[in-house]
C-alpha cells in the first residue's frame, strides 16, 4: 500500500509537481499520463528517491506500509531509501539501452540486485538470475548473462530490465515509459509481459506513459497530469469515455483513433494526376566496412518499389523502423543514392519534414532568416526567381502567419521555440517555394499527443489551400489513418500492399499488414 | 535571464577581467610605457620592486614593467597571429574533409594524425631551422603546427553536422555546397570553436615560452614574455623580481585565457 | 644549454686562431703558447698556488664543461672546449707553461737550423704512453706526419702543412724539415704524440702522454680521465680521477655548484659570480677572446672611414664592460691580446673609452649623413653575451644618431653567410688568439681569407710582410704595434673588448692554474 | 588479425613518409654540416676529405636511398658528431641505445605520476560536493597548467635542490650505476612533467565522471539500491575512465615533447636532449633515426591505446 500525500517538489524554487495524492493498492496498475513536462516522471522518481539533489520535496510526504519514506521538510533518509530500492519497490526505465551500463555484462547487472539485498553466493545468485531471465522471457538466459547491453536487441534489453526490476518480487514496479523507445511489435510482446507479471507477483504498478491508446489497454486506474497536477483520476474506461475535466476532453479529442472518422484533405478524388511516378525503384547502399582496401559491399536497401504519388493527395508509408521507408523517400528527393529504376517528377525542390523539430532548424539562425532562405537558394539557381530583399521578407512573414505564428517570431532563433512551433517553422519553410510534394518523415512522432492533433490539422489545412502532395511516413498506424487517402505498407525494403486507407484497413491483404494493424490497435 | 546568468558565471567574469586586463597593458605598451622599455641605467640594475619600479629593474637597469608591457604586447600578438592563421586553416581543411570526406579526407586526416602525434616543440623545432630565428617565424612555425588540432575539431563538427536535419533540408532547397558549409555549418560550430581557440591561444603562449627557452623563439630588438623569462632565469637568484615579474604574468595571462574558456564552456553547456 | 650546442662548433685548428665566442662561453684557447714572458696572474683575483698549503693526494674532481667533445682524436679535435680536456691526455714534443712560455715536453731539447728550415728534437728518456709503451722517434714520425699530411695528403693542422719531411736520426732523434721559415712555427709542435698506427686503428681509444689517461666518454654526459701514475713530471697529478661532465647551460651551472655536483666551473657569468662568491672561490683571468663590433669595410655605408670612425666615438666600451661583464674585461682598441705586452699598443684613448657623441655626429655629418645612419648587426644568437653586448651597444648608438637593429642569426648561419660569404654590414662576436701575436694580425691583410671584414689597406699589407721576416723579437714587436696603429687610425673594426674568464672553484679544492690559452689543467690541482 | 596488418601498413607508411620529410627538410635547412663541423679554419684538403666520409658528394636521393637501404638492413649509420672512441664515430644505434632508456624512464616515471595522482584526485574532486574543496582544486589545477614549463622545471630545481636538499641539481645518476639513484634523480623531472599533465588529467576525469554521474545507468544503479561510493567505484569509473584513456594516450606525445625541455632543465642525458643538438649541429643521422624513433613510439602507443580501449570498452571489440 502506497500513498502519496499532498506531495510538492521543486526545482530552483519552481514547483513541478503540485500537492499531487495518488494512493495505490496491491495488485493494481495506476497509470499516470500527461504530455511532457506535466510532471508525471518527477512524480514517480520522487516515489523512487530517484529525484535529482536539487530537487525539494515543498510539501506532503510519501508513505510506504505505514513507513514515511519522505516527508516536506525533512532531509532524506537515504539508507533506509537503499533497503527499499529493489528490495521493495523498483523501476523500469524508458531507454533500455543508455540505462543499463555498457560495460558490465547485463547478468552482472542483474544480479547486483541480489548482492545488494540478499546473502545469496554467488552460484546461487546466477542460478536465480538465470531463472528470472527465463521468467521474463529471454531465450537461452546463459547466453544472455554474458552479454553487454550492446549484444542484445532493444526488445531483449527490456527484458533485462524487467527481470532486474522483478527479481526481488518487490511490492511495487514503476515503469516509466517502458515501451516507446521500442517498435510496435515488441511494444506489444512488452506490455503483455508486464501484465503478466502484474497478475503473476501480484504486486503493484505504476505505468507512465504519454500514450494514452497504450494506457488504455493496461491500467486499471489512470491519473491525467497537467502542469504538475493531477488533473483527473478514475477507472481507465471512466476517463477515457466519459472524461470530466475539458482538459481531459481535449485530450482524449487529440488522440489519433481509427474509431473516430476519418476527413480526407483530398478535394477531388477522381481527378488523379500523378505528381511522382517511381517505376521498379531500388535503392543501394555501398559500404567497404573499416577496411580502406576491402571491396566495396553493396546492401540492396529498397527493392524494386512501383507506386504513383498523386496530385493533393496523401500517401502514408508505414512499416517497422530498418525496413527502407527513409531511404525510399530519401531517393525519391534525389539525395545521394544509388538507385535503379526510375521516378519521374512533375514538381520542382519537393521538401521534406523530419521528424526531429529540433535538428530540422539551423540553431544560429532567426526564424525570418530560415524561411526566407529557400528564396535565396532558389534565387541563386535560377536568377530569373531572384527576389528582392522586401518581397522576401514579406513572403516570410506571410508564411509565420499561414503556419499559425505571430509575427513576433520573426526574429527569434529556434532554441526560443517549442517543439510544436518549430515543426510550423519546418513546414513553413518547406512551403514557402511552394514545391508540389512533401516528404513528411514522422513528422509528429516527437510532438505531444495535443500539439500533434494540432500540427496535423495544419498540415490539412495547407494541404487544401496550396494543393499539396503529402508523402507520409509513420510508424503510428493511427497517425497514417488520420492523415492519409492511401496507405503503402513496406517491410524489409519491400512494398507489400499498397491501397485506399478505408479500403486496407477494412481488408488487409498480406498477413503482416494484419499483424501491424492488429498490434496497433 | 540570459544577463543575470552571465553574472553568475564567476569564471567568464574573472577570466575577462585577468585578460582584459593584460589586454588593456599591452595594447596601452603599444604607445606608452613608464619608461623607455629600452633605456638602460647602470645606476639601477637590479633595482627591486618599488613604487618607482613596479616590478623592479633587470640587468641592464630598464624598468621591468615597461619591458612586460611591450613582451605584453608582442605575446599578444604572437598569440592572435598563430591563432588566426591556424584556426583559418583549421577552418578551411576541417570544413572541406569532414564535410566531402572521401580520399582527401583521409589523406588529410593520415597527416594530421602524424603531425598530432608528433610532439609540437619538436615540430616548431625542425621549422624554425628551416625558416630561421625571428618573430615571423615563430608564428609560422606555431601556427602550421597547431593547424591538425583546429583541423580535428573543425571536421568533427562538420561530420557530426553534415548529416544533421537542416542541413539535409538545405541541400534539398538547392543551396550551394560553399554556402552550406560557410554560412549554414560554420557559425553553429563557433561555440565549440571558441574553446578550442582560447586553449590555442594559451598552448600558442607556452609553446612560445618553450621555444624561447630552447633558444628559437623570440629574438631581439623583439621581446615577448617568454623570451623575457627565459632571458630572466639565469638571474633567479640574483634578482628573482626579474623572472617572477614575467613568469607570472604569463601565469595571469594563460589562467586568464583558461577561465574564460571555461566561462565560454559553462555559457555554451547552460 | 643553446651556448653549449653551438659552441661546440666553435672551431680552430690547433695552431690557429678561431672565431668564437665571448668570454662567458670561456671558449677558445688553442693549444700554443704565448712568446711574451708575461703571466696573466696578475689580474687573478686570488688563485691558492702562491701559498703553501697542504695538499693532499688523491681524490676525485667535477668540472662543469659546457660542449660536448667533437673529436677524441687530438689532430682532428677543433672545438676550444674539446682541446681544453685533451690538453690532460695529450701532449706535444713541447708544451705552454703557466706563463705562456714553451717548455720542453716529449722532447727534452730541440734546436732550430740558422735558416729556420730544419727543427731537430732529442726525445725525453722513458716517457710513457698510457699504454705503458715508451714513446719512439717512429711514434714522433707517425704523429707528424698525420698533422702535416704526410701519410696521407690530408693536413690535419694547417700550420704544420708547411712541414716537408721528417726523419728518424736515431732512436732519440727526430729531424723535421719545413718549406718555408716561421719564428712562431715551434709553437704548433705542441700537436699531440700519439702511438704510431693509432691513427688507423678503428678502436684505438685515445692514448697520450699527459697526466691524466682516457677512462671513458659518453656523449652529453662527459669525459672521465684517470691518473696516470708514470707521469715523467715528478709529483703531478694529485687527483686520482677527474670527471668532466657537460652542463647544459651557466643557469644549470649555478645550480650544480650550489647543489656540489660540480666543484670546477669556468664560464660563470658576472652576476652568478656575485650569488657564488661567498660560498666559492672566485678567480678570473682575461680570456683570449677579442670581441669587437666587426665592420664590412666593403659595405657601401661602412667603406667610408669617417662613418667607421663615428661608429668606434658612438659606442661606450665603459658601460658596456659593466653592464655584460660587471666591468671585469679589459677594453681594448685592436686586436692585440694586453695580455701580449710586448707586442700591445694602448690605443684606447684614440676613440676613447666612453662614448663621444659629438664627434660621432660631426663625422657623420662629415661623410654626407646628418640625420644619421641606419645599422644593421648580426650577431650568431646563440652567444648570450654578444647578444645582450649589441643590446647595450644599439642603445649608445641612439644617442649618436646612428639607427642600430639587431639581426640575430644561427651559429650556422653565422659561419656561411657573415664569415665565410662576407654579407652583412657589422657583426658583432669575438675572435680568439692562440697566443702567438702574429695570427690576429695576419687575418686583416686585405688578401686573407679569413679577412672577414675587408679591410684593405696597403699599408697594413706591407708592414705586415716586414713583421713576419722580422727575425728580431723587438723589431717584431715595433711592427705589430704599427699594425695595430694602422688599424686603429682606418677604424677598420670597432674594437670593444677582452671578456674575462671566471672560475669557480669549491673552497676544498687547491692548485687551479691559469693558462694564458685557456685551458683546464687538471693536474695541478689538489685537495687542501 | 586484418586489424593488425591495416595497422602494420599505416605505421611503415607513416614512417617512409616521415623518413622523407625529415630528409627533404635537412636538405632545406640553412648551414653546411662539414664547415660547422670544421669550423672555418680546417685546411681546405680535410674538408674534402670529410665531405667525402659522409658522403656528402653525392646527389640527394642517392643518399636517402643508401640511407635508407641501410637502415632496412638494421644499420643506422653513424653519428656526424659523436665519437666513440679515437677514430670511430658513435654508431646511431649505439648512441640512441644508450640514452633512451634515460627518457623511457622518465615518461614512464611522468606517466605513473600522472596516473596514480590524476586519477584519486579526478575522482576524489568528482565526489567532493564541498565547494571550497572545489574551487580550490580548479585554481590549483589551472594554474598549475599556465606555468611554461621549463619555468616550472626551473622552480622544482630551486625549491627541491636549493631550497630543501631533496634532490642534487644536476647530480644525475647513470642508470649504469646506481639504478635507484637513477630513479630518485628522475623523479623531480618526472615531477615537472606530470604537474600539468595530472592538473589536466585530473580535470578531465572529473568532467567525464560528472557527465557519467548524470546518465541513464546510473539512476538504474540507485534504483536498486546503490550506495553512492557502490555507483561511483562500480558503474561509473570505468565508463568515466574510457576518454581518458585516450586522452592518457594524446598525452604520451606531450609528456615527449616535454621531456625535450624538462631534459634540457635537469641535464638529463635522454633523446630528447640528443635530438635538440642533433638538429642543431646538422647531425643528420641521429636526427633521422630519432625523429622517426618518436614517430614510431607515438604510432605505438596510440595502437596500445587503442587496445586498452577494447578492453575497456566491450562496444568497441565487437566491430
Amino acid at each position: 500500500m502506497i500513498k502519496i500525500e499532498n506531495l510538492s517538489v521543486a526545482f530552483d524554487g519552481t514547483e513541478v509537481v503540485k500537492n499531487v495524492n495518488l494512493e495505490i493498492t496491491d495488485g493494481e496498475i495506476l497509470g499516470i499520463v500527461g504530455e511532457s513536462g506535466s510532471g508525471k516522471s518527477v512524480t514517480a522518481l520522487t516515489l523512487m528517491g530517484l529525484v535529482s539533489e536539487t530537487a525539494e520535496v515543498t510539501s506532503g510526504r510519501i508513505v510506504v506500509d505505514d513507513c514515511v519514506l519522505r516527508e516536506a521538510g525533512k532531509p532524506v533518509d537515504k539508507k533506509l531509501y537503499r533497503t527499499m530500492q529493489g528490495d521493495n519497490m523498483s523501476m523500469i526505465f524508458q531507454e533500455p539501452m543508455t540505462s543499463l551500463n555498457p560495460t558490465q555484462k547485463v547478468g552482472k547487472q542483474v544480479g547486483e540486485m541480489l548482492k545488494l539485498h540478499t546473502v545469496l553466493t554467488k552460484e546461487e545468485i546466477k542460478a536465480k538470475v538465470l531463472e528470472t531471465f527465463e521468467a521474463v522471457g529471454l531465450r537461452n538466459p546463459e547466453l544472455v548473462y554474458n552479454c553487454y547491453p550492446h549484444q542484445l536487441s532493444g526488445g531483449m534489453r527490456q527484458r533485462v530490465m524487467i527481470a532486474m526490476a522483478v527479481i526481488l518480487h518487490p511490492d511495487l514496479v514503476v515503469a516509466d515509459e517502458p515501451t516507446t523507445a521500442l517498435d510496435v511489435s515488441i511494444q506489444n510482446q512488452i506490455v503483455a509481459l508486464l501484465k503478466d507479471i502484474n497478475t503473476k507477483e501480484n504486486n503493484s504498478m505504476i505505468f507512465i506513459t504519454h500514450d494514452l491508446n497504450l494506457a488504455r489497454r493496461i491500467c486499471d486506474r489512470v491519473a491525467v497530469m497537467k502542469d504538475g497536477r493531477i488533473v483527473e483520476l478514475g477507472a481507465t474506461e471512466d476517463i477515457f469515455l466519459r472524461p470530466q475535466e475539458s482538459y481531459t476532453k481535449n485530450l482524449m479529442e487529440a488522440v489519433p483513433s481509427r474509431l473516430k472518422r476519418r476527413v480526407s484533405a483530398m478535394k477531388n478524388a477522381d481527378n488523379k494526376e500523378p505528381i511522382v511516378q517511381v517505376k521498379d525503384l531500388s535503392v543501394f547502399y555501398e559500404d567497404r566496412g573499416s577496411n580502406p582496401f576491402a571491396k566495396k559491399v553493396r546492401k540492396c536497401i529498397v527493392k524494386n518499389a512501383t507506386f504513383d504519388i498523386y496530385k493533393g493527395e496523401s500517401l502514408g508509408l508505414v512499416g517497422e523502423s530498418g525496413c527502407g521507408k527513409t531511404t525510399l523517400s530519401k531517393a525519391i528527393l534525389g539525395m545521394n543514392m544509388i538507385t535503379t529504376g526510375e521516378v519521374i517528377q512533375t514538381t520542382v525542390r519537393p521538401q521534406m519534414i523530419f521528424q526531429d523539430p529540433y535538428s530540422s532548424l539551423n540553431p544560429s539562425k532567426t526564424i525570418g532568416w530560415l524561411l526566407q532562405e529557400p528564396l535565396r537558394a532558389r534565387g541563386i539557381l535560377d536568377p530569373s526567381q531572384k527576389m528582392t530583399k522586401a518581397d522576401m521578407e514579406a513572403a516570410a512573414y506571410e508564411m509565420l502567419k499561414r503556419v499559425g505564428l505571430e509575427e513576433k517570431y520573426f526574429t527569434r532563433k529556434p532554441s526560443q521555440l517549442s517543439g510544436g512551433q518549430r515543426q510550423r517553422i519546418s513546414i513553413g519553410q518547406a512551403l514557402i517555394t511552394r514545391p508540389g510534394l512533401i516528404v513528411a518523415d514522422e513528422p509528429v512522432s516527437a510532438l505531444d499527443v495535443t500539439v500533434q492533433a494540432q500540427i496535423m490539422e495544419l498540415m490539412q489545412n495547407l494541404q487544401q489551400e496550396m494543393e499539396l502532395s503529402y508523402l507520409f511516413i509513420s510508424h503510428d498506424i493511427n497517425v497514417v489513418y488520420k492523415m492519409c487517402d492511401r496507405i503503402m505498407v513496406m517491410k524489409e525494403g519491400q512494398i507489400l500492399e499498397i491501397g485506399e486507407t478505408e479500403e486496407i484497413f477494412a481488408h488487409p491483404q498480406n498477413e503482416y499488414t494484419q499483424t501491424l494493424f492488429r498490434d496497433s490497435l | 535571464m540570459k544577463k543575470s546568468s552571465i553574472w553568475k558565471n564567476k569564471y567568464l567574469l574573472i577570466g575577462l577581467f585577468m585578460t582584459g586586463l593584460c589586454l588593456l597593458l599591452g595594447i596601452l605598451g603599444l604607445f606608452w610605457t613608464p619608461y623607455e622599455p629600452t633605456k638602460i641605467s647602470a645606476a639601477e640594475r637590479f633595482v627591486g620592486p618599488s613604487l618607482k619600479h613596479l616590478f623592479g629593474t633587470d640587468n641592464f637597469g630598464r624598468d621591468i614593467f615597461s619591458r612586460v608591457m611591450k613582451g605584453l604586447s608582442a605575446t599578444i600578438v604572437i598569440g592572435t597571429s598563430v591563432v588566426l592563421f591556424s584556426a583559418t586553416m583549421g577552418i578551411l581543411l576541417g570544413a572541406l574533409t569532414g564535410y566531402f570526406g572521401g580520399i582527401v579526407d583521409e589523406i588529410v586526416m593520415r597527416i594530421t594524425d602524424a603531425l598530432n602525434g608528433f610532439p609540437s616543440i619538436l615540430l616548431a623545432l625542425v621549422l624554425i631551422s628551416i625558416f630561421g630565428n625571428g618573430k615571423q617565424n615563430v608564428i609560422l612555425a606555431l601556427g602550421l603546427v597547431f593547424i591538425p588540432s583546429y583541423v580535428r575539431i573543425v571536421r568533427s563538427e562538420f561530420i557530426r553536422l553534415r548529416d544533421a536535419d537542416f542541413i539535409k533540408r538545405a541541400r534539398l532547397m538547392g543551396v550551394s555546397k560553399v554556402r552550406i558549409l560557410f554560412v549554414h555549418i560554420l557559425p553553429n560550430i563557433f561555440s565549440v570553436f571558441w574553446v578550442s581557440v582560447m586553449i590555442g591561444f594559451n598552448n600558442a603562449i607556452l609553446a612560445e615560452s618553450g621555444m624561447s627557452y630552447l633558444g628559437i623563439g623570440v629574438q631581439p630588438p623583439d621581446a615577448s614574455l617568454g623570451k623575457m623569462l627565459s632571458d630572466a632565469q639565469g638571474y633567479l637568484q640574483r634578482a628573482p623580481w626579474f623572472a617572477l615579474s614575467s613568469g607570472l604574468t604569463i601565469v595571469w595571462l594563460v589562467l586568464g585565457f583558461a577561465l574564460l574558456s571555461e566561462g565560454v564552456q559553462r555559457m555554451n553547456n547552460n | 644549454m643553446k651556448k653549449k650546442l653551438f659552441s661546440l662548433l666553435l672551431t680552430a685548428l690547433l695552431s690557429m686562431a678561431v672565431l668564437s665566442g665571448c668570454g662567458s662561453d670561456g671558449t677558445g684557447e688553442s693549444s700554443e703558447s704565448n712568446p711574451s714572458k708575461e703571466s696573466v696572474e696578475s689580474t687573478q683575483a686570488s688563485t691558492g698556488t702562491e701559498v703553501v698549503e697542504k695538499t693532499m693526494y688523491g681524490g676525485k674532481v667535477v668540472v662543469g664543461i659546457q660542449q660536448d667533445i667533437d673529436s677524441l682524436d687530438p689532430h682532428k679535435a677543433t672545438a676550444a672546449g674539446t682541446k681544453e680536456i685533451l690538453f690532460n691526455i695529450f701532449e706535444g714534443l713541447v708544451k705552454t707553461d703557466k706563463n705562456g712560455d714553451l717548455m720542453n715536453a716529449i722532447a727534452s731539447d730541440y734546436s732550430v737550423s740558422e735558416d729556420g728550415l730544419v727543427y731537430t728534437f732529442t726525445l725525453r728518456e722513458g716517457v710513457k704512453f698510457h699504454n705503458g709503451n715508451v714513446v719512439t722517434a717512429e711514434d714522433v714520425k707517425y704523429s707528424l706526419d698525420r698533422v702535416s699530411g704526410l701519410l696521407d695528403g690530408t693536413p690535419l693542422i694547417s700550420a704544420l702543412s708547411v712541414i716537408t719531411n721528417v726523419e728518424i736520426i736515431d732512436t732519440k732523434t727526430v729531424q723535421v724539415t719545413v718549406g718555408s721559415a716561421n719564428t712562431e712555427l715551434i709553437y704548433s709542435f705542441a700537436a699531440a704524440i700519439i702511438p704510431a698506427g693509432s691513427g688507423e686503428d678503428e678502436n684505438a681509444s685515445p692514448i697520450g702522454t699527459g697526466p691524466f689517461s682516457y677512462v671513458s666518454y659518453t656523449p652529453q654526459v662527459g669525459i672521465v680521465v684517470k691518473k696516470n701514475a708514470e707521469y715523467w713530471q715528478e709529483g703531478l697529478p694529485y687527483l686520482d680521477e677527474v670527471n668532466f661532465k657537460i652542463v647544459n647551460s651557466a643557469e644549470t651551472a649555478l645550480m650544480e655548484l650550489q647543489g656540489e655536483t660540480i666543484q670546477i666551473y669556468a664560464y660563470l657569468t658576472d652576476s652568478q659570480a656575485e650569488v657564488l662568491k661567498d660560498k666559492f672561490q672566485i678567480l678570473a683571468a682575461p680570456s683570449a677572446n677579442v670581441q669587437a663590433l666587426f665592420l664590412n669595410n666593403a659595405d657601401p655605408l661602412l667603406s667610408d672611414v669617417r662613418v667607421r670612425q663615428a661608429i668606434c666615438y658612438a659606442m661606450d666600451k665603459d658601460t658596456a664592460n659593466l653592464f655584460v661583464s660587471g666591468g671585469n674585461s679589459v677594453l681594448i682598441s685592436s686586436a692585440m691580446l694586453p695580455a701580449l705586452t710586448s707586442y700591445y699598443a694602448d690605443l684606447n684613448d684614440a676613440y676613447g673609452t666612453g662614448a663621444e657623441v659629438e664627434k660621432a655626429k660631426a663625422l657623420l655629418k662629415e661623410a654626407g649623413y646628418p640625420n644619421g645612419i641606419d645599422l644593421e648587426i648580426t650577431v650568431p644568437s646563440n652567444y648570450e653575451f654578444h647578444m645582450q653586448t649589441a643590446d647595450v651597444l644599439v642603445e649608445q648608438f641612439k644617442a649618436a644618431g646612428i639607427n642600430a637593429k639587431i639581426n640575430p642569426v644561427e651559429w650556422n648561419t653565422w659561419l656561411t653567410d657573415v664569415y665565410n660569404g662576407r654579407k652583412y654590414q657589422t657583426t658583432l662576436c669575438a675572435i680568439t688568439s692562440d697566443g702567438t701575436p702574429g695570427y690576429l694580425m695576419n687575418r686583416f691583410q686585405s688578401d686573407s681569407k679569413k679577412n672577414f671584414v675587408n679591410f684593405a689597406s696597403a699599408k697594413y699589407d706591407e708592414v705586415y710582410k716586414k713583421a713576419a721576416a722580422a727575425m728580431d723579437p723587438t723589431e717584431k714587436a715595433n711592427y705589430y704595434k704599427e699594425l695595430q696603429k694602422i688599424m686603429s687610425d682606418e677604424a677598420g673594426t670597432a674594437f670593444i673588448m677582452v671578456p674575462p674568464i671566471t672560475v669557480a672553484v669549491s673552497p676544498k679544492l687547491g692548485g687551479y692554474t691559469f693558462y694564458p690559452i685557456y685551458v683546464q689543467d687538471m693536474s695541478t690541482i689538489y685537495y687542501k | 588479425m586484418k586489424y593488425f596488418v591495416k595497422k602494420i601498413i599505416t605505421l611503415i607508411m607513416t614512417l617512409f613518409l616521415v623518413s622523407v620529410a625529415a630528409f627533404l627538410a635537412f636538405q632545406v635547412i640553412p648551414g653546411d654540416v662539414v664547415t660547422s663541423i670544421l669550423g672555418t679554419e680546417a685546411p681546405p684538403e680535410r674538408e674534402e676529405q670529410l665531405r667525402e666520409e659522409l658522403g656528402l658528394n653525392k646527389p640527394p636521393v642517392v643518399r636517402y636511398m643508401r640511407w635508407a637501404s641501410g637502415v632496412i638492413k638494421g644499420d643506422f649509420g653513424r653519428s656526424y658528431r659523436y665519437s666513440k672512441n679515437m677514430n670511430e664515430m658513435m654508431p646511431v644505434k649505439e648512441l640512441i641505445g644508450d640514452k633512451l632508456p634515460v627518457t623511457l624512464w622518465l615518461a614512464a616515471l611522468s606517466l605513473i605520476l600522472i596516473v596514480l595522482v590524476s586519477i584519486p584526485l579526478g575522482v576524489l574532486w568528482a565526489r567532493s560536493t564541498n565547494r571550497f574543496v572545489d574551487a580550490a582544486l580548479n585554481c590549483i589545477t589551472q594554474v598549475s597548467m599556465a606555468v611554461p614549463s621549463f619555468f616550472l622545471g626551473v622552480l622544482v630545481t630551486y625549491l627541491f635542490g636549493i631550497v630543501f636538499h631533496l634532490f642534487a641539481p644536476g647530480g644525475y645518476i647513470s642508470y649504469h650505476d646506481n639504478f635507484k639513484g637513477f630513479l630518485g634523480y628522475l623523479l623531480f623531472p618526472a615531477l615537472s612533467i606530470a604537474i600539468p599533465k595530472i592538473a589536466m588529467t585530473a580535470r578531465f576525469l572529473r568532467n567525464s565522471m560528472l557527465t557519467e554521474m548524470k546518465s541513464d545507468y546510473v539512476r538504474t544503479a540507485y534504483s536498486k539500491g546503490c550506495s553512492k561510493r557502490r555507483v561511483m567505484y562500480g558503474h561509473v569509473l570505468r565508463n568515466a575512465m574510457m576518454p581518458v584513456v585516450t586522452f592518457l594516450g594524446m598525452i604520451i606525445a606531450e609528456i615527449v615533447a616535454g621531456s625535450i625541455v624538462v631534459e634540457q632543465v635537469f641535464g638529463l642525458p635522454g633523446i630528447g636532449r640528443l635530438l635538440i643538438s642533433s638538429i642543431n649541429t646538422r647531425d643528420f643521422p641521429v636526427t633521422e633515426i630519432l625523429i622517426l624513433y618518436i614517430t614510431f613510439v607515438v604510432i605505438f602507443v596510440y595502437f596500445l591505446v587503442d587496445i586498452l580501449y577494447r578492453v575497456i570498452d566491450p562496444r568497441i571489440s565487437e566491430k
